[in-house]
């Protein structure tokens, strides 16, 4: 096996390239890390769907207030500037347009941007949340994913074969072996491990990566 | 004018057998506890109300608030957009044996279909959902070149929400992200139900800082000290 | 000529029917002094669309607060426990049924209930306001109006021939005559003044006035 | 973050000809008069922006904000519910002459529409208008036995508001009834453009009493001391 990044290195890649301003929605669970690793110089603001508009890291064990808590239910703190709002006002930000990034974990992306976030299939209670809603109206929604499934199979696909999400939805992915764009149905290669060859990259995945300039060596710290 | 009533007991009373009950709450943040303690407190002493359209963003958590009522039976349907959770026993057991049913709905649209129902808005359109199982059946109209999905108005016969002021009017301000869906189903129920931390004279709420108007509730009952759900669970709470 | 109400006595006529603690919008210009006529011991909860509820009186002249102005553009004050609203909050307790009674001026009701009041017709510059939001959603919408026109023409009609405002929407009619109720796609008198004959008000309406029970004497303070 | 702006010359610079700009106030109240002053001076040294469809609920009164906007010729299309007013000369008499065009909108479904624009919805359905003029050739759709009227969200490239208090991040405060198209107005527009009477550093605005979130606002010029149209037009003012 190839080396991999880890949750952690691919939130840390994701982040860089959030600007400076930029307001961020991150999914509940994996996405949620990408916060630890803005820039230096660089504050995204933070929106929840449960409504608060600029919140911050959690807050010490024992100092919780329940009734400030982020959509994955943790508890969280303000920071100067932040905003309250319900939930109608909360997905406008969302459906109208008004968050610049969101950023999303998957079971499958397909090169035609659709995603499966969502249901594994019919076994078990089905639940969305606001998933549907965060893949329409966010700027640019970008994914972070690990390149396979923990039984090695592609979760870069040329069809999504779990349930849907949302369609022609995500325009980044950010994996554990690349960064990818979709455009025009294509899975587009910008950045790769420098270890792993096309080849082998592309064996990991599950349509074809296509080349539109150069591909980057996808470097990141230690973490 | 003077919307409170003088206890839980009165404040739930009118609620009947095979009502829609939106139910205030994200997770335990601005769940309202005690309303629905209450309800179930007259569940277990006369039967009713039973049969119940519940509407909240979840499903309970734990044997407190929402998983204790959906415990007890009362609830015959609910309509969310989370039914899982951190200890989701009592919902998916429920949901297993086919005892109860669910309209699973995403969260956005959930609070957009409520805003309509309070709005007189009785349908739109949005593109969330589009292209997914939980569109299927649903009208498709293009816009601009675009799909999208369209979405029913939400109505319930009750609401209850959790405020952190109210004056006797009705006039709410509630406490930071336990706002969530209240403003929303205080609008769009017949009846709304409203439990406050403190109950106080109009004119104690500044006319800019009201986030829901008094013309959308009808009763409040003064509740100073209400649980967290959250807390009650850590404890293991059992209602 | 027999004897007829006078606008202020209309207006009283109406605010008898407003139950206390009722949400009550009254449209600009002459509906607006029904709020003077509240019997006592009744406090009714006024809207209007600009985004207040429960304001009251005008303040004295020179005491004007610009910001502070009703739909028709007055300097109004507040009362305890009024609130402050944008315009699509404010629509929706109009649209959303959340107004126990709406009182309107007319040019012409039709015994359909459909409402004639924001046009006369294409010359001059067309404006309809909120006129037509107000007449659906609200529990009551009634209207106040000269039994007849100026120049002695029915404003009762079988059907309006001017621009409509709304379909179906008006269930009671406060005239400078009587007191008409419109159900079932008929007008039913309920009141009319002593002195007026049955045969003289049928006159001076313009379609068929049914009975449904004992016809009250309209009596009226002289104001 | 900081989205103050020096000066209103800068706050408007970007408004280019054929534009579609939001202009908060219900008549007087709300009325961003600086920043339409602005607009007109640029007008005047520059001959931009024009051809600029304009939406707000009236027409303007006498010689100022709103008014002069129009009388410059600036505007080329307006939409609004309510352009009749107190001394509408200038609107009254460019329509009259078929120089101005105008799209009438019932006052709640304008308020509506630019909501729908702001949070993502393409079109909605509302009782208001039906069997009107002002539903000819719109789409009828029955729900529940009723017909109701299809209407479609209203975006902008520019919004004009007016704030009490903004914070450098665009958390905005309003001032009494004056709020009303400001909160939707901002949701609607591209760039949001606000004239504050106080512009406050972030955190010094309650998060609980944040009317707009500042998400919604682009940039913010401070206006320590606004004129009101109505005291303009009592003075005979002419801008």
């Amino acid at each position: 096996m190839s080396e991999t990044l880890s949750n952690a290195q691919i939130a840390w890649r994701a982040a860089q390239d959030i600007a400076d301003g930029a307001y961020v929605n991150l999914g509940i669970g994996f996405p949620e890390m990408v916060a630890k690793f803005q820039p230096p110089g660089r504050q995204a603001i933070f929106h929840t769907e449960n409504g608060i508009l600029n919140f911050g890291e959690a807050p010490a064990p024992g100092e919780e207030d329940w009734d400030l808590i982020n959509a994955g239910k943790k508890a969280v703190t303000l920071k100067p500037g932040a905003a309250f709002f319900h939930h109608a006002d909360s997905f406008a930000m969302v459906r109208g347009g008004h968050l610049d990034v969101a950023i999303l974990g998957a079971y499958q992306v397909a090169e035609t941007g659709d995603l499966a976030n969502w249901s594994t299939g019919p076994k078990g209670v089905p639940a969305v949340g606001g998933a549907m809603d965060l893949v329409h109206g966010a700027k640019r929604v970008a994914v972070i994913t690990d390149h396979v499934t923990k039984d090695g199979k592609p979760k870069l696909v040329e069809r999504c074969t779990l349930p849907l999400t949302g369609v022609g939805c995500v325009t980044r992915v950010y994996t554990s072996l690349a960064v990818i764009d979709i455009a025009g149905g294509h899975f587009v290669l910008r950045e790769k491990l420098p270890t792993l060859s096309l080849e082998a990259l592309q064996a990991q995945t599950g349509a074809k990566l296509y080349l539109d300039g150069p591909v980057a060596d996808l470097i990141v710290p230690e973490i | 004018m003077d919307k409170t009533v003088p206890n839980l007991a009165t404040a739930v009373a009118g609620i009947h057998d095979g009502a829609t009950v939106m139910i205030g709450g994200f997770g335990g943040s601005g769940a309202p506890i005690e309303l629905i303690h209450a309800l179930i407190d007259r569940f277990r002493a006369t039967g009713h109300p039973t049969g119940l359209t519940v509407v909240n963003n979840n499903a309970g958590n734990g044997h407190v608030g929402l998983a204790a009522l959906i415990e007890t039976g009362m609830v015959a349907k609910l309509i969310c957009s989370f039914p899982r959770s951190a200890d989701p026993v009592v919902f998916t057991e429920l949901y297993k044996a086919g005892k109860i049913e669910l309209e699973l709905v995403p969260q956005g649209t959930l609070a957009e279909r409520i805003r309509a129902g309070g709005a007189g808005i009785p349908a739109f359109y949005t593109p969330t959902g589009y292209g997914t199982d939980l569109a299927a059946g649903k009208k498709i109209e293009e816009f601009d070149g675009r799909p999208y999905v369209q979405e029913r108005w939400l109505k319930a016969d009750f609401a209850l929400v959790k405020a952190e002021r109210a004056d006797r009017m009705g006039n709410l301000t509630y406490r930071a992200a336990s706002r969530n869906f209240g403003p929303l189903m205080c609008m769009a129920a017949a009846e709304t139900i409203v439990q406050a931390r403190t109950v106080v004279d109009p004119g104690a709420i500044d006319p800019e800082a009201v986030v829901t108007p008094g013309i959308f509730v009808q009763k409040i009952v003064e509740v100073t000290a209400p649980q967290q759900e959250e807390t009650l669970n850590r404890a293991g709470a059992v209602h």
